[in-house]
C-alpha cells in the first residue's frame, strides 16, 4: 500500500485505476513491452460472435418457457376483497418478510435506504482495494470489533425475535470468525474462507440474507403471514 | 452451382448501394474489422480490441450482456403487447383475457414478456453481485457501478410497475402492499405514493400512471443509462481483469 | 516480434473450402431471412384482431307496427333509416357515400343530407346533388317467426328491392 | 502469426454459433405452432366435418365462419364466446341426444342467446376458448359452469317473483321461507316477518323446565319414550320450523332453568260459570264431547294430529299452527284456557285467531286437550334438577346469546338478536375467499360448500353455529337453487336494470273491520289484494262475488262450499255486529271492476231458467263438477244455494272468462254465446236454500 501511494501523487502509471494510457518513462529505464497486444483481440468478430451466440440461447430458453408455461392471471382486481396473504412481486417479498419482524420505519425505509446507500457507496471506500483478507493483519483487534458488531447485530434482530435472520447471521460471522483460529494453508475450502476479505463476507451475507428471506416469503408464508410448509 | 451464388452475393454486396449504407468491404482484416466496429451505430458500443481473457465465460457469464438482451426483448415484447392494451379498469383485465384467449400468439407474447421480465430482474441482480465479486466496481470503475446500482433500481421498479398492468387481483393486492411500504417513509412517504397513485388508493389514475411510468418515463430513462453504462465501460478501460486472470 | 502490421495483412480463410464456405454462409443468410419472414407473418397475423367490439350487423329492429307509414325512422347505434313507404320497408345506410359523414334526415325538404359537404340524398338512397358519387347502399331486410323485423347490414340490396310486412 | 491475427475464431467457437443458431431458428419455426393447434380451431374443424356428413350441411353451415365467433352484449357486461365451440346451438335439428357435446342445440327458452348470451344464465368464463378455461374453476375465473339441476338459481337474479318456469327456485324459496333461515340471515327478497319464534318471555306460564329440556333435544312433540319418530317415517315428516340445534344436556339445563327463571306476570287461573262447572265436572262423556266441539270448530285446518290409520300413524290436518297430538303433557291447563280465550294476549303477532267461546265449549275443549292429547311418557326420561341453579341460569342467559335464540326468540329486557348469521343476501355471488371452507377436504368451490354447508353444517366447520336440518327428498337442491339466486346487487348494471321486484303488496286493514280482521286473524288463511295466505278462497274480489247478505251469514255459520276438504273455515262464533261489518267491509271494498254490480240486468224469464237448466245438466255436463243438493261431482263448489250466494254480473262474467277473475281456478274456459250465459245465469239465481237468509240480517243496501 504505501508504495503505490508514492506515485499516486503524479499521473497514474496503474492501469486499473487509470485509463488513461499516457505511460511516462524515465531517463534511467528503458519501456517494458509485455505483450500486452498478444493478449487482445478483435471485437469483431470475437465479442460480437460470441454476443450472438448468448442472444440465441437466451432467445431459445425464453420461447420454450413461453411455449409451456403460462404467465399467471387471477380474477379481476377487486378492492373489497383481499386475498390472503396478499404478496408483493417476488423481489419485494424479503422486503415484506422484514416487514413482518421490524417496525416499518426499519424494515420499510431505513433498511432498504441503507441498502442503496451501501451498494451506491461500495467504490469509495478505499479501505481494500486489493481484497485483502479480513485476518492477515491487526489480527485481535479487528476480531474484537467484528465480534462486537456482530453481537450487536444478534440482539438487535433477538430483540425483535427475527429469528431466521438470527441464525443466517450467526452461521456467517462463525464462518467467518473460523477463519481466524485456522491456521494457513489447510484443507481448500477452509482455505478459501480465511482468504477472504470483510468486503466479500459482507456481500455474502447480504446475498444469503436476502435469498433466505425471499425464499421464505416467497414459499413458507401463507394465510396471515403465518408459517406453512409448502409441500403440504 | 456454387460460383454463380457466389458471384450473385458479390454483386449483391458489392454495389454502391450497398457500400452507401455499409461503407467497408467484408471484415477480413484487422483494419476493416476495426472499422466495422467503429463505423457502425450499433457496433460502436464495443471497444475495437478487447483482451482474451475478457472474452472467458467465468470472467462475465455474459450476465450484462443477457440483461440486455432481456431488455431488448421486453420492448419488443412490450410493444407489441399494447397494440392490445388500454390503461383503463377493468379493459385492462379483459385485454388481458383477449391475449389470452382471442389474439393469435397473444398469450405467447405475454409469457415471453413476463418471463423476460422476471429473468431480468435476475440477471440484473446476479450481474451485480459477480461484477462484486470479481472487484469490479474498484476504481477506475466506481461510477460505472453508480449507473449499475441505479439500472438495478430502475429494473426493479419497471417489473414493479408492469406488475400493476394487468389489472387482476394478484397485481391489484401486489401493488397495494408494494405502495403501502413507501408510505412509511417519513414525511414524505404519503405525499409519494399520492403522487405515484395519483389519489390516495389504487384506481384508473394509479393504473394509468403505471402504465405511463411502464412504458415511456422508465424505458427511456433506462435507454440513457445504459448507453452510458456501456459507454463507461469503454472509456474506463474495458472489464475488469483480475490478477488471478493475468497470471494464468 | 512481428514487425508486419496485421491490419493490412489478407487473412487465409480457415476452410478448405471456399466454395463450401460461402455456400454454408448463403444458406445461413437464407434460413435466417426466411425466419425474419415468418416472423413478420406472425406479427402481421397477430396485428389483426380476431374478435371486434363493434355493434352487430345483424339485429332486430322490432316488430313492423313500430313504424309509422310514410315515415323515416333513424336507428342512431346501427346507422341506418327505415323508410316505410306504402310499398313496405327499406333500411338505407345513414353514412355518407362521400367522406363517411352521418347524414340527418331531414323532414322539411323530405331529404337525407349530410352536414359536411351538403350531399343530399333522396328518400330511396339516390344522390339528388352534392359531392356524394353513389347512393347510399340499402341492407336486407326480413321478418322473424317471431313477428320482429331483422335488418342484415352484411347484405347490400338493389334499391328496388322491398321488403313487403 | 497466429497471435497476430486477432479476427481468427476457434473451432470450438464456430461450432457453438452453428448448433445454436440451427436450434434457434428451429425453436423460431416452433413458436407459433401452439396458436396452430388451439382446442377451438379443432371444434371448428370437427362442426364442419359433422356438418359435411349431415344432409342438412348447406343449412348447418350457414352461418359457419371460421374464427372465434363471440356474443356481445356491453349492457350486460357479456363478452361470450362460447358459441365459437357450441356453434350448434340455434340448429333445431341438432336437438338429439345423439349429437356430440359441444355442439347440440339449445332447449328452447324465453331468451334469445344472441341478446343475451350464455353466461348470464350458465356462469363459466365467457372470455375463454378453451374447453378448461369456460367450463370450470381455474386460476383466473372463480365460478365455473353452474349444473344443470342449478341453472334454475341464475333465473331468480332477475325474476324475483316466482315463475312457472322455475319451480326448484320456488320450492327452495318457500323452504327458505318456512325454515325462518331470515330468523338468523339477510336473504335476498325475503322481509323479516314480524314474529318468527313464539315470545318467551312469559314461557313458564305455558309450560314445564322438563318440556322445554325435551324440547330442546329434539323439537318435536311425536316421539316416543327413546326419542325415535312414529310418525309417517322421519323423512317425510315437514321439517318443524324450530329446528334441532347442537346441544349437550348440561347446555340444555342451563338454557331450561334460564327460561323458566325468567320473571313473568303470573296469569290469573279463568274462573268459569260455576253453573257449567258444576253441570259438566260429574258428566262422564265430558272428554268425547270436548273432542266433538273440537271437530265442528275445525281446528284441524291449522292444527294436525297424529292417528293411527290402517295400522300406521299419520298427521291429519294443517301446518299453519303447532301439530298437537302430545299439547296436553306440554301446556299447563290455566296457560291452555287463557290462551284459547285470547291468544293475542299471550302472542301478539302469533297466528292464531281469538275466537268467540262459550264457557261450556272452553270447558270441554280444554278438558278434552289436556285429558286425551298428552303422553304420560313423554317427559319420563327427562331428569334434571327441581330446582334451577344460580350457575345453570347464568350459563343459559349464555348460551342463549351464544346460540342465536335471540334471533327468533324475543324476550322482553333482552336485546333481540340481528344477523346472527351470515348475510346471505348475495351468498349466490360470494367469492371463495369469503367463504370459510375450514379443513374441510372439498372442491374450493361455492357449490359444493353450499351443498354440504346446508346439508350439513358440522361438516365444513366443527364449530358450526348452524342448526342440522332434514330436508325431504331434492329440497337440497332446492335450497342450493334458492341461495344461488341470491346475487345481491353485485350483478351487472345492465342485469340489475332487469330485475323484476317481487311486488308484495302490504294490505292494511283500518278501522273496525281492521279490528276483526286481526281478531279472527283472516289473512293466515285468505288473500287480500295480494296479501295473506293462500289456503282459503282469496277475498279481494269477494265484493263483487258474494251478495252481503249471504257474507254475513257465512261469516256466523260457516257452512263450507266444499264438503270433501279438511281444512274449513273454523267456526269462530262471530258476533252479530262483527258479522256485519265485515261483511259489510267485503261486499263494499272488495270489488273488481271487471264486474259491475250497478249495471241494470234485465229480468230473467223462466224460460230462459229453464234452458239455462238444460244447458246445466245436459249441453255441458254441469254436474261432474258441481253439486246442487246431493247430486253430483265435488270438483266445484256446491250451487245449492248460488242464488243467494253470487251477484247476478259476477255469474255472467264468471261464465264469460273465469280465469280473469281468478286466475288459476279450474274453472273451464267456454266459449259460450250470450243467450246461453243469460240463460245459465237465470238458471243459477233460482237456486236458492230457503230459510238460510234471515229476514232480521239487514241488507247492505239499506245502509
Amino acid at each position: 500500500m504505501s508504495e503505490n501511494r508514492k506515485f499516486e501523487a503524479g499521473i497514474g502509471s496503474d492501469f486499473s485505476k487509470d485509463p488513461v494510457r499516457i505511460v511516462f518513462i524515465t531517463k534511467k529505464t528503458s519501456a517494458k513491452v509485455r505483450g500486452v497486444l498478444r493478449d487482445q483481440v478483435m471485437s469483431y468478430p470475437h465479442v460480437v460472435l460470441r454476443e450472438i451466440i448468448a442472444f440465441e440461447l437466451l432467445t431459445i430458453v425464453l420461447v420454450l418457457m413461453a411455449l409451456f408455461w403460462d404467465a399467471p392471471l387471477e380474477q379481476l382486481a377487486n378492492p373489497l376483497l383481499t386475498p390472503n396473504p396478499a404478496k408483493a412481486p417476488w423481489y419485494f417479498l424479503g422486503l415484506q418478510e422484514l416487514l413482518h419482524y421490524f417496525p416499518p420505519i426499519v424494515a420499510g425505509v431505513l433498511i432498504p435506504v441503507l441498502i442503496i446507500i451501501g451498494l451506491v457507496a461500495i467504490p469509495y471506500f478505499d479501505l481494500n482495494v486489493k481484497g485483502e483478507p479480513l485476518w492477515n493483519a491487526r489480527r485481535t483487534p479487528r476480531l474484537r470489533i467484528f465480534c462486537g458488531i456482530v453481537l450487536i447485530f444478534l440482539m438487535f434482530f433477538g430483540v425483535y425475535k427475527a429469528w431466521s435472520i438470527f441464525v443466517t447471521t450467526a452461521i456467517i460471522a462463525a464462518l467467518a470468525v473460523a477463519g481466524y483460529f485456522v491456521p494457513a494453508g489447510r484443507g481448500s475450502a477452509i482455505e478459501y474462507l480465511r482468504s477472504r476479505s470483510l468486503p466479500w463476507w459482507l456481500m455474502t451475507w447480504f446475498i444469503i440474507m436476502a435469498c433466505i428471506l425471499t425464499i421464505i416469503g416467497t414459499f413458507f408464508r401463507g394465510p396471515g403471514w403465518s408459517w406453512v410448509w409448502p409441500w403440504r | 452451382m456454387s460460383a454463380s451464388l457466389q458471384s450473385t452475393l458479390k454483386g449483391f454486396c458489392n454495389n454502391r448501394v450497398w457500400r452507401s449504407i455499409f461503407r467497408r468491404a467484408p471484415a477480413r482484416t484487422n483494419r476493416t474489422r476495426s472499422i466495422a466496429i467503429f463505423g457502425n451505430l450499433f457496433l460502436h458500443a464495443l471497444p475495437v480490441k478487447v483482451r482474451e481473457k475478457s472474452l472467458r465465460v467465468r470472467a462475465t457469464y455474459y450476465l450484462g450482456s443477457f440483461s440486455f438482451f432481456l431488455f431488448v426483448v421486453l420492448t419488443l415484447t412490450g410493444i407489441m403487447l399494447m397494440f392490445y392494451y388500454h390503461p383503463a379498469a377493468p379493459k385492462a383485465y379483459n385485454d388481458m383475457k383477449d391475449l389470452r384467449f382471442v389474439v393469435s400468439e397473444g398469450i405467447f407474447l405475454r409469457n415471453l414478456h413476463r418471463l423476460a421480465a422476471q429473468a431480468m430482474v435476475l440477471a440484473v441482480f446476479w450481474h451485480m453481485f459477480h461484477v462484486f465479486y470479481r472487484g469490479g466496481y474498484k476504481p477506475p470503475h466506481e461510477f460505472n457501478w453508480v449507473i449499475g446500482v441505479v439500472l438495478l433500481l430502475l429494473t426493479l421498479f419497471l417489473s414493479y410497475t408492469g406488475y400493476l398492468l394487468p389489472w387482476d387481483q394478484l397485481a391489484f393486492w401486489a401493488i397495494t402492499v408494494g405502495t403501502n411500504i413507501i408510505s412509511y417513509i417519513p414525511i414524505l412517504g404519503k405525499p409519494t405514493r399520492f403522487l405515484l397513485l395519483g389519489g390516495h388508493e389504487i384506481g384508473e389514475n394509479a393504473l394509468l400512471r403505471f402504465f405511463v411510468l411502464h412504458c415511456v418515463i422508465l424505458p427511456l430513462a433506462m435507454i440513457v443509462l445504459i448507453a452510458l453504462h456501456f459507454w463507461r465501460i469503454q472509456k474506463d478501460g474495458g472489464l475488469t481483469i483480475r490478477e488471478s486472470d493475468e497470471r494464468k | 516480434m512481428d514487425t508486419r502490421n496485421p491490419d493490412e495483412t489478407e487473412q487465409p480463410g480457415t476452410a478448405v473450402n471456399p466454395d463450401r464456405r460461402d455456400f454454408l454462409n448463403a444458406l445461413a443468410g437464407a434460413a435466417f431471412a426466411v425466419a425474419a419472414v415468418g416472423s413478420i407473418a406472425v406479427t402481421v397475423e397477430y396485428l389483426s384482431p380476431n374478435v371486434l367490439f363493434e355493434p352487430p350487423t345483424n339485429f332486430r329492429i322490432g316488430p313492423p307496427e313500430n313504424f309509422a307509414l310514410d315515415s323515416v325512422t333513424y336507428l342512431p347505434e346501427q346507422q341506418v333509416y327505415i323508410v316505410r313507404e306504402p310499398a313496405g320497408f327499406t333500411v338505407i345506410s345513414a353514412i355518407c357515400t362521400h367522406l363517411g359523414c352521418i347524414t340527418q334526415w331531414s323532414e322539411d325538404i323530405n331529404m337525407i343530407a349530410c352536414p359536411c359537404h351538403g350531399s343530399r340524398f333522396r328518400k330511396n338512397g339516390s344522390v339528388e346533388h352534392g359531392p356524394a358519387p353513389s347512393p347510399l347502399p340499402h341492407f336486407l331486410i326480413g321478418l322473424t317467426s317471431d313477428g320482429n323485423l331483422t335488418v342484415d347490414k352484411l347484405t347490400i340490396v338493389p334499391p328496388t328491392q322491398v321488403f313487403k310486412a | 502469426m497466429a497471435a497476430e491475427d486477432m479476427g481468427k475464431i476457434s473451432d470450438r467457437v464456430r461450432l457453438v454459433f452453428t448448433i445454436s443458431s440451427v436450434i434457434f431458428l428451429i425453436v423460431l419455426a416452433v413458436a407459433p405452432l401452439r396458436n396452430l393447434f388451439s382446442e377451438w380451431k379443432y371444434y371448428k374443424r370437427e362442426y364442419f366435418r359433422m356438418a359435411d356428413g349431415r344432409p342438412d350441411t348447406k343449412k348447418l353451415l350457414a352461418d359457419f365462419h371460421p374464427g372465434i365467433d363471440q356474443i356481445w352484449q356491453p349492457n350486460l357486461n357479456v363478452t361470450d364466446r362460447c358459441v365459437t365451440c357450441h356453434q350448434g346451438i340455434n340448429q333445431p335439428s341438432l336437438t338429439d341426444a345423439t349429437i356430440p357435446q359441444p355442439f347440440r342445440a339449445h332447449p328452447i327458452i324465453p331468451h334469445r342467446a344472441t341478446e343475451w348470451g350464455c353466461t348470464v344464465c350458465h356462469r363459466g368464463q365467457g372470455f375463454a376458448t378453451e374447453v378448461k378455461e369456460a367450463h370450470q374453476t381455474t386460476l383466473a375465473w372463480e365460478q365455473p359452469i353452474l349444473p344443470v339441476r342449478y341453472i334454475q338459481g341464475t333465473c331468480g337474479v332477475c325474476h324475483r317473483t316466482d315463475i312457472p318456469e322455475a319451480p326448484r327456485l320456488a320450492r327452495g324459496r318457500a323452504v327458505i321461507e318456512d325454515l325462518s333461515c331470515i330468523g338468523c340471515h339477510k336473504l335476498q327478497g325475503i322481509e323479516r316477518p314480524l314474529m318468527l319464534g313464539p315470545d318467551l318471555t312469559n314461557i313458564k306460564n305455558k309450560t314445564s323446565r322438563e318440556w322445554i329440556f325435551k324440547w330442546l333435544k329434539d323439537p318435536r312433540t311425536l316421539t316416543d319414550g327413546n326419542g325415535n319418530i312414529s310418525v309417517n317415517g322421519y323423512e317425510n315428516e315437514d321439517e318443524p320450523r324450530m329446528p334441532r340445534f347442537r346441544l349437550n344436556d348440561t347446555e340444555r339445563a342451563a338454557l331450561s332453568a334460564f327460561l323458566i327463571d325468567r320473571k313473568s306476570n303470573l296469569i290469573e287461573p279463568y274462573k268459569f260459570d260455576s253453573r257449567v262447572t258444576a253441570a259438566w265436572e260429574k258428566k262422564p262423556d265430558l272428554v268425547d264431547q270436548g273432542e266433538t266441539r273440537f271437530r265442528q270448530m275445525f281446528c284441524s285446518t291449522c292444527h294436525s294430529l297424529a292417528v293411527v290409520r290402517g295400522g300406521e300413524t299419520q298427521l291429519i290436518g294443517g301446518d299453519i299452527g303447532p301439530e298437537l297430538t302430545k299439547v296436553g303433557s306440554k301446556v299447563k291447563p290455566d296457560w291452555l284456557v287463557s290462551w284459547l280465550q285470547n291468544p293475542q294476549a299471550y302472542l301478539p303477532q302469533g297466528l292464531m285467531p281469538r275466537y268467540g267461546w262459550s264457557d261450556e265449549d272452553l270447558y270441554k275443549v280444554n278438558h278434552y286437550v289436556m285429558d286425551r292429547l298428552t303422553d304420560p311418557d313423554l317427559l319420563k326420561d327427562v331428569r334434571i334438577p327441581e330446582q334451577a341453579q344460580a350457575n345453570d341460569i347464568q350459563s343459559g342467559n349464555r348460551l342463549f346469546q351464544q346460540k342465536g335464540c335471540g334471533s327468533c326468540h324475543v324476550i322482553a329486557g333482552m336485546k333481540a338478536q340481528k344477523d346472527f348469521g351470515p348475510d346471505l343476501s348475495a351468498e349466490g355471488a360470494k367469492s371463495v375467499s369469503e367463504l370459510d371452507f375450514g379443513a374441510a377436504k372439498m372442491p374450493r368451490n361455492l357449490i359444493p360448500y353450499l351443498e354440504s354447508k346446508i346439508a350439513d353444517p358440522v361438516s365444513v366447520n366443527p364449530n358450526a353455529r348452524m342448526p342440522q336440518y332434514h330436508f325431504k327428498e331434492g329440497d337440497l337442491g332446492s335450497v342450493v337453487t334458492a341461495a344461488l339466486s341470491m346475487r345481491g346487487t353485485q350483478t351487472t348494471p345492465g342485469i340489475h336494470a332487469l330485475v323484476i321486484a317481487d311486488a308484495r303488496p302490504e294490505y292494511q286493514a283500518a278501522g273496525d273491520f281492521g279490528k276483526a280482521y286481526e281478531r279472527y286473524k283472516c289473512y293466515v288463511c285468505h288473500r287480500f289484494n295480494g296479501y295473506g295466505g293462500t289456503l282459503a278462497p282469496d277475498l279481494s274480489y269477494e265484493g263483487s262475488r258474494a251478495r252481503q247478505p249471504w257474507i254475513t251469514e257465512f261469516l256466523k255459520n260457516p257452512q263450507t262450499l266444499r264438503p270433501t276438504l279438511t281444512f274449513r273455515m273454523p267456526q269462530f262464533n262471530v258476533t252479530d255486529e262483527e258479522a256485519r261489518v265485515l261483511a259489510n267491509y267485503l261486499a263494499l271494498v272488495m270489488q273488481t271492476n271487471r264486474v259491475d254490480l250497478t249495471a241494470h240486468h234485465p229480468e230473467f224469464t223462466s224460460d230462459q231458467a229453464s234452458a239455462g237448466k238444460q244447458l246445466y245438466e245436459v249441453t255441458y255436463q254441469c254436474q261432474s263438477c258441481h253439486t246442487i243438493g246431493s247430486a253430483g261431482g265435488y270438483v266445484g263448489p256446491n250451487l245449492i244455494n248460488a242464488g243467494n250466494w253470487l251477484n247476478t254480473a259476477w255469474i255472467q262474467e264468471w261464465l264469460t272468462d273465469p280465469q280473469a277473475l281468478v286466475p288459476d281456478t279450474i274453472e273451464p274456459h267456454r266459449a259460450f254465446t250470450a243467450e246461453e250465459k243469460s240463460a245459465l245465469t237465470a238458471y243459477l239465481v233460482t237456486l236458492k236454500q230457503s230459510g238460510t237468509v234471515k229476514a232480521s240480517v239487514p241488507s247492505g243496501g239499506s245502509r
